[in-house]
């Protein structure tokens, strides 16, 4: 399996008034394809800290020291972050932050939303309330990936009849996804397959209206306007001087926006959101909180990222709605061969959902390990206190970490966790540990 | 009985509603009985909107109920003889009882006396401590007002108490943005045992810590169960934490209590098909179940479904549960429309009528049925179809009528679920307009 | 954490919130102004000759040379008609607009923080009512109710704080209000009344002691605004008796004169602006103190 | 909540305000005793039996002699009827009505012109501020909005007519036309142009080029005192309210979705920051008023508020209750609109 991610001896520290805090103390972690890597720690042990490292995202008073994020085509992704950072580690430079900022927002614009996207915890606040969501999703297609609508559009006014009929057959004949784009390459409609093995994957249809709907997806009509945007969108290479004049490039966007909404429906219903069709004309406010978290997912997933970082996806959610994002989250998994990256501070969440997981304790991770393993065999004494601090529905006994987080202005000199440790030894106070290999795929830092 | 509840029921009027005529009215508490005995914890579970938060403070007379009563410290057949009389309807000897024993009929001194004997511990330690106290202010304010010990001696019992929740006494002098969340727990905590109460509310009291703080705060609320016998009800939407404290669990959906029981029962075998749900989606199980995953999500509370209120939710529910025309008609609309979309002609159109039947036209008898044979199962609103007829107007399908259940006893539990109904014939299904 | 070390934390809590106000270098300047206006306020009071006026209170015409002169050594500001030495009478007129204007920001805070409190807390109809009147008073432009009112008392200071008084407490029985009703969302009030506190002590002990600072510095914050608004009304022709020094009213003698004059009407206007400015940075600095979200 | 609810709703509402701003100006009117009132009607020379005599017809007629409610009725009669009294200024005597014929269309351009002003200078200036955060440019706005906002109107008034009046010569500070180029003009009376009142659009009605141009020019310094008089706290609020904004949630997830950064402040976090903004309007609404009449007495600019201060110089009660009342309205269905145009931008109004 190939690695997604690389993050090496991440080291973050935030400026403020009371002093420096020092978030990230070393952080290692490889993300491998497909699979869904938990990390686990108490509020203030950087877990969301490392998530915004990884897309770029921190506040401004943020600053990386050390540490690379290695993307898949062997990209740093934070490399202008830790510009400036080398020597005045203890000072800090509004100005010179903001420049930073504004160059980390320029540098990542391609990769965020195209191949990394992050789902944030609250879905509340997350969605902006005036603008429809819809819009919010079609407008990361648009940003990213105009070719992909405007192909889709073309492909459904280029396709005949005997086109969708052919499709129809391929399908019926249990032509996989590879058959179905060859088709569609050969008669130039790219564009067409990713629409029709939508509808066909839906299983809220019956089969014959299913066909009934792939079956109309040919000659549609387009505007004379529609059909020039659109070819020229297709052709890529930049928009062409006409289409920067301020009315002629709204109206352009809206063409896109309209093929975009179309889209927003088909994720939506991908992401089983009953009536996608009137939802993406809803403000935010009027959907529930669950329903709002499958938006922002829908926003995260509409580029068919490499990797998504979810940060806390559920911890505002209630039981019963938080077991059917997960189960989402599950059934995404399969379907695309997407990373993720699953934070939460409840260790019985991540339990239901990843591969592996890893514990964070005052800014590092301390135990990575397969989900079954950790539980079973956790070795970390943090790690261990940890899972026996956590009440059980089948109501064992539980037990409380005496102590307190430590104060990340002063992290404690070698193992962090030193002062609450019951087995500290003088080595632990002096000696900062490093990751070890306990068995296969079970690395502990003790 | 140290607390009972009698059909407590609490609404609030929505803002800006009130313009013309009525305004709408959010039932946060709709009728709900819970008992709470000496030295007992008595959970409360439900989601966010279930009212869970409401009734933790209509117990306490925080709140002034819409209806109903809350009797602190009722002897159980003063209470037996109060359910008699309501059951008899007379009113008149039940009014007695209310004055004595209700506490919403406390005034002044009786008043403070059960102040003395109750209190309550909030969810977020941030906002229930005031700022401007510090930890010795805020824990003798239940001892001074309520006349429990004079100041002097106030203060020695503050010192105690700081023992007692595992603070240092030096902590008495510090004032809460000086504590950690833990620590600002324990001084509520603290302030909540002062008087020695012989009964106390547990609002989400560790819901805002971390769960290592968690495992402490809550070993120390058993501690202080066991030495000091007090009554407590512990409100929270995490299962596992009911699980490892409560003796008897109530499960509550859409203000309404729908199971309740001996942890044992209703946390491990629950038998309400929400509770089902909820139990089998608990994260973290030891040993992985089946998970229910359930649709949509909890009903708004301005205007519940009728009947049963989870009964749009609910996998097995069935003819009688409160099905209406309008959500029958929706679902058939939808299958015509989309996965039975071959079989209909286009024109078909699904209405309801004034009879509060579902009207189908363009269609004809046999295909409905067999849609409706096909469907039984995984579209439950179609059980609340009870016959068809035919007309000039069209297919017109006759709905059961509905009925809301009431709490019905199940060995240990009552559950307020007609699987469960006793099999009397008084509550078995009566189809509509079936007189005639 | 021993004694020591939380006296040593309290103070360097204390030390932070000076160092946010100090850091923040216009809210300094802005401090240091209105220090030197207060000062200029007190002096005046109590020792006049000190900086050469003889008769406190009023304006010295000299109608030998009405028309203005420009700055000397003798008139360090000039002179504005009617031969009035603007340094002296800019002195004098500072310390009638800060007192008049705290006389304002009293009035109008102790009867809006007073019916603002009630209401919150007394809520149902009488808050309903409260609103509607504040409603009533927010949708007549200031400067008009204020004529209204001025002409219905007559022409003069006291007339002319009270007019502004009267227009203003609608602002802090608003502000009050919401201050109030936040601060009752807060479950410390609610663990107060299961604790058998009675609801006046919790009133007292806990409701007001966290509404009413914040009241406070807003209104304090507000004796730029209204110093500004009350030399508007004299400018306008509020003041009809002639000696009366006021900024506004200076300004309106130097007004015939701008073209010839400049001196005569700039002086006074930005003994008004400066101190306004001056109240607005230290306010701004001040809510940087308070706001913990402004602080890091 | 559907939206014509909430219309309905927020008219009701307007009936306790409309009642209350009635009675207040009807007790202010009322409340200093009869002479007052009748003075206005009578001519000061008449004495004696005479004037008695005149009198007591005039407290008939004007109810004077009923209790103070009933005479709040009969007042609010006669301004539904139109009927709003008479004014004495050395600017006008006559009918109040008349004189809001006259005096107001000059308001309202003077006001329109402003607005505009505010919000083609304030908004963008706002925007940029907050983007750009403590760079040269924001500290360099936020000392000028800062001052412009602790400066009196009359002040900022003053110092533009000495520095461009006085010393550059470049634009006229008084009245709204040079009197010499209309005296001759058949659609200039007494000071009074026709038909529209407002002599810049008269005079572009009458197609004379050389009158437009003058009074365009006059009408310059007035509308930028008044702009500047409230950009000042226009560019403060968008400024906090645009950081308020940038710092939330959905700006964070536009930025992780890829969203370019010009796309995100237009879009994503203009729209958000200007709701406050349009509440804000009703407020500008207010300082346009009283800004005009300070404003339109420092330039002698014949509009309502011009004729209010000189009202209040003679002591005319009918002028002052009729600019308070009017400028009342004004705000009330200002405040009205703001409302409803805030539930028609902001979804989350129409619950």
């Amino acid at each position: 399996m190939d690695y997604t991610l690389k993050v090496s001896d991440l080291k973050v520290q935030f400026y403020t008034r009371r002093g420096i805090y020092k978030a990230l103390n070393g952080v290692d972690l490889s993300l491998m394809q497909g699979e869904i890597f938990g990390v686990a720690g108490e509020s203030g042990c950087g877990k969301t800290t490392m998530g915004l490292t990884i897309i770029g995202l921190l506040p401004v008073n943020a600053a990386v020291t050390e540490g690379k994020v290695i993307f898949l085509d062997e990209r740093d992704l934070i490399a202008p972050l830790r510009k400036g950072n080398t020597e005045e580690t203890d000072k800090f430079n509004l100005r010179q932050r903001e420049a930073v900022t504004k160059q980390v927002n320029k540098e990542l614009a391609d990769v965020r939303g195209s191949r990394i996207s992050m789902v944030f915890q609250d879905p509340m606040t997350s969605l902006n309330p005036v603008l429809q969501v819809g819009f919010q999703i079609a407008e990361t297609v648009i940003t990213h990936q105009p070719r992909s609508l405007a192909e889709r559009k073309l492909a459904r006014s280029r396709a005949t009849q005997d086109d969708t009929q052919a499709i129809v057959e391929l399908l019926k004949e249990g032509a996989d996804e590879q058959a179905i784009s060859r088709y569609a390459e050969s008669k130039g409609l790219r564009g067409i397959e990713t629409q029709v093995l939508n509808v066909w994957r839906r299983n809220d249809l019956g089969e014959t209206k299913k066909e009934k709907i792939i079956l109309s997806l040919h000659s549609e009509k387009l505007g004379s306007f529609e059909r020039i945007v659109l070819e020229s969108v297709e052709k890529g290479k930049g928009k062409p001087g006409w289409m920067k004049i301020p009315g002629i490039s709204r109206a352009a966007r809206g063409v896109l926006l309209r093929e975009g909404y179309t889209k927003a429906v088909e994720l939506l219903s991908m992401l089983e959101v009953p009536n996608p069709d009137k939802v993406v004309r809803m403000y935010p406010h009027e959907l529930s909180g669950g329903m709002r978290q499958r938006i922002v997912i829908a926003i995260a997933l509409a580029n068919n990222p490499d990797l998504v970082i979810l940060d806390e996806p559920t911890s505002a959610l209630d039981v019963t709605v938080q077991a059917q994002i997960l189960e989402l989250t599950r059934h995404l998994k399969h379907r695309f061969n997407t990373s993720f990256i699953f934070i939460s501070h409840d260790l019985s969440v991540l339990s239901e959902v990843c591969d592996r997981i890893g514990i964070m304790y005052a800014g590092r991770i301390v135990e990575i390990a397969p989900t079954d393993v950790i539980f079973n065999n956790p070795i970390h004494p943090y790690t261990q206190m940890l899972m026996k601090a956590i009440p059980r529905i089948e109501g064992y006994e539980i037990q409380g970490v005496g102590g307190t987080v430590p104060d990340m202005r002063n992290v404690p000199r070698g193992c962090a966790f030193n002062p609450r440790c019951p087995d500290a030894t003088e080595e632990c106070r002096i000696k900062k540990p490093e990751m070890v290999e306990v068995e296969e795929g079970h690395f502990v830092a003790c | 009985m140290l607390i009972a509840t009698r059909q407590l029921v609490k609404h609030f009027p929505l803002k800006g509603t009130g313009a013309f005529g009525n305004p709408l009215m959010l039932k946060a508490v709709d009728g709900v009985n819970i008992q709470v005995r000496e030295g007992e914890i008595v959970g409360v579970v439900g989601e966010s909107g279930s009212g869970k938060t409401t009734l933790g403070r209509l117990v306490l007379g925080l709140l002034k109920p819409t209806s109903g009563q809350v009797f602190f410290d009722i002897p159980d057949d003063v209470l037996q003889e109060y359910d008699d009389y309501v059951a008899n309807n007379d009113l008149k000897k039940a009014a007695d009882i209310e004055k004595e024993y209700s506490i919403f009929n406390k005034r002044g001194n009786s008043q403070k006396e059960i102040r003395k004997k109750t209190n309550i511990v909030f969810q977020d330690p941030y906002s229930s401590l005031d700022p401007r106290l510090n930890v010795l202010d805020i824990i003798t304010e239940p001892i001074t007002s309520t006349g429990y010990l004079r100041s002097n001696e106030a203060v020695k019992r503050c010192f105690e108490l700081l023992d007692e929740v595992g603070l240092p006494r030096d902590f008495a002098y510090r004032y809460p943005h000086e504590l950690s969340g833990g620590q600002k727990q324990r001084v509520a905590l603290a302030r909540g045992i002062a008087t020695l109460p012989k009964f106390l509310v547990l609002d989400e009291p560790t819901s805002a810590l971390d769960v290592s703080v968690q495992a402490q705060v809550l070993a120390l609320l058993r501690r202080i169960r066991t030495s000091h016998n007090i009554g407590m009800i512990l409100i929270t939407h995490n299962i596992a934490v009911i699980s490892y404290m409560a003796d008897q669990v109530n499960v509550m959906y859409a203000g309404k209590i729908v199971e309740t029981g001996p942890k044992k029962d209703v946390i491990l075998s629950p038998i309400y098909p929400y509770n089902v749900a909820l139990i089998s989606a608990v994260p973290g199980k030891m040993v992985k179940g089946t998970k229910i995953i359930l649709k949509g999500d909890t009903p708004n509370l301005v205007e519940p479904p009728p009947g049963c209120s989870f009964h749009p939710r609910c996998p097995v529910s069935f003819n009688m549960c409160g099905w209406t025309a309008a959500e029958v008609a929706s679902d058939l609309k939808y299958l015509i429309e989309n996965k039975y979309a071959d079989m209909f002609k286009a024109e078909t159109v699904v209405s309801t009528n004034a009879n509060g039947n579902v009207v189908i036209k363009n269609a004809n008898m046999s295909q409905i049925l067999s849609l409706l044979n096909l469907e039984k199962e995984k579209t439950r609103s179609l059980a609340a179809i009870d016959r068809s007829s035919e007309s000039e107007e069209g297919i017109e399908l006759w709905l059961w009528l509905h009925r809301t259940p009431e709490m019905y006893q199940y060995s240990d539990r009552l559950v307020s679920c007609f699987l469960y109904a006793p099999r009397d014939g008084k509550s078995s299904p009566q189809p509509v307009n079936s007189a005639d | 954490m021993s004694e020591a070390e939380v006296r040593a934390k309290r103070w360097e809590n204390t030390k932070l919130s000076l160092s946010v106000f100090f850091a923040n270098k216009a809210a300094v300047v802005g401090l240091v102004i209105v220090m030197i206006y207060v000062v200029i306020g007190v002096i005046d009071e109590v020792y006049p000759p000190l900086i050469g006026i003889t008769s406190a209170g009023t304006l010295v015409p000299n109608f030998f040379n009405p028309a203005p002169s420009p700055p000397s050594l003798a008139h360090l500001f000039g002179t504005t008609y009617p031969g009035v030495d603007l340094f002296s009478s800019i002195i004098k007129a500072i310390r009638i607009d800060l007192a008049y204007s705290l006389l304002v920001v009293a009035i109008g805070a102790a009867v809006g923080s007073v019916i603002g409190v009630i209401s919150a807390t007394v809520g149902g109809l009488m808050d309903e009512i409260v609103m509607r009147i504040t409603d009533i008073f927010f949708s007549i432009p200031y400067l008009v109710l204020a004529l209204a009112v001025g002409f219905i008392l007559g022409r003069n200071l006291l007339n002319m704080s009270l007019a502004l008084a009267i227009v203003w407490w609608p602002l802090y029985a608003r502000y009050t209000r919401s201050q109030t009703l936040s601060t009752k969302e807060f479950t410390f009030v609610e663990a107060a009344k299961a604790s058998g506190v009675s609801r006046l002590k919790i009133m007292f002990k806990h409701i007001l002691p966290n509404t009413l600072p914040p009241v406070f510095i807003q209104v304090s914050l507000d004796l730029g605004s209204i110093m500004v608004i009350f030399s508007t009304l004299a400018f306008i022709g509020f003041i009809t008796n002639a000696s009366i020094p006021e900024l506004g009213y200076l300004t309106s003698l130097g007004l015939s004169y701008v073209q010839t004059a400049p001196w005569a009407v700039i002086f006074p206007g930005v003994a008004i602006t400066l101190f306004a400015l001056a109240v607005n940075l230290m306010g701004d600095g001040l809510r940087d103190v308070i706001d913990p979200r402004r602080r890091s | 909540m559907r939206l014509w609810v909430y219309v309905l709703r927020r008219l009701l509402l307007l009936i306790p305000t409309l009642i209350g701003l009635t009675f207040i100006v009807f007790i202010l009117s009322h409340v200093s005793g009869t002479n007052i009132i009748l003075s206005e009607y009578i001519n000061p020379r008449l004495t004696g039996a005479a004037r008695e005599l005149v009198v007591q017809k005039l407290t008939n007629e004007l109810h004077l002699n009923q209790p103070i409610y009933i005479q709040y009725f009969y007042w609010i009669y006669q301004v539904l009827q139109g009927n709003w009294g008479v004014t004495n200024t050395p600017i006008f005597s006559g009918q109040v009505t008349t004189a809001i014929t006259l005096f107001f269309p000059n308001t309202i351009m003077l006001s329109v012109v402003a607005s505009i002003l505010i919000w083609v200078i304030g908004v963008p200036l706002g925007v940029y501020s907050a983007v750009n955060r403590d760079s040269p440019g924001d500290h360099t706005l936020r000392i000028g909005s800062f001052t412009l906002y602790a400066m009196p109107v009359y002040l900022i008034g003053v110092v533009l007519i000495i520095l461009v009046g006085v010393y550059l010569k470049v634009l006229p500070f008084s009245g709204v036309v040079n009197p010499v180029l209309v005296s001759n003009l058949s659609w200039y009376v007494n000071g009074i142009s026709y038909p529209t009142h407002i002599i810049l659009i008269d005079a572009i009605i009458h197609g004379d080029g050389a009158v437009a141009w003058d009074a365009f020019l006059h009408l310059i310094l007035p509308s930028v005192t008044l702009a500047l008089a409230i950009v000042a706290s226009m560019i403060r609020i968008l400024r906090s309210s645009m950081l308020e904004v940038l710092d939330q949630d959905y700006i964070r997830l536009a930025r992780s979705k890829g969203t370019p950064e010009q796309a995100v402040i237009n879009l994503h976090a203009r729209k958000n920051a200007l709701l406050p903004v349009v509440t804000l309007f009703g407020a500008t609404v207010a300082g346009l008023l009283g800004g005009v009449v300070v404003v339109e007495t420092i330039f002698d600019y014949p509009g309502i508020g011009y004729w209010t201060t000189q009202a209040l110089l003679v002591s005319d009660v009918g002028g002052i209750m009729a600019s308070a009342l009017l400028f009342g309205l004004i705000l009330v269905f200002a405040n009205l609109i703001v409302d409803l145009v805030y539930a028609f931008i902001d979804p989350r109004i129409r619950y």
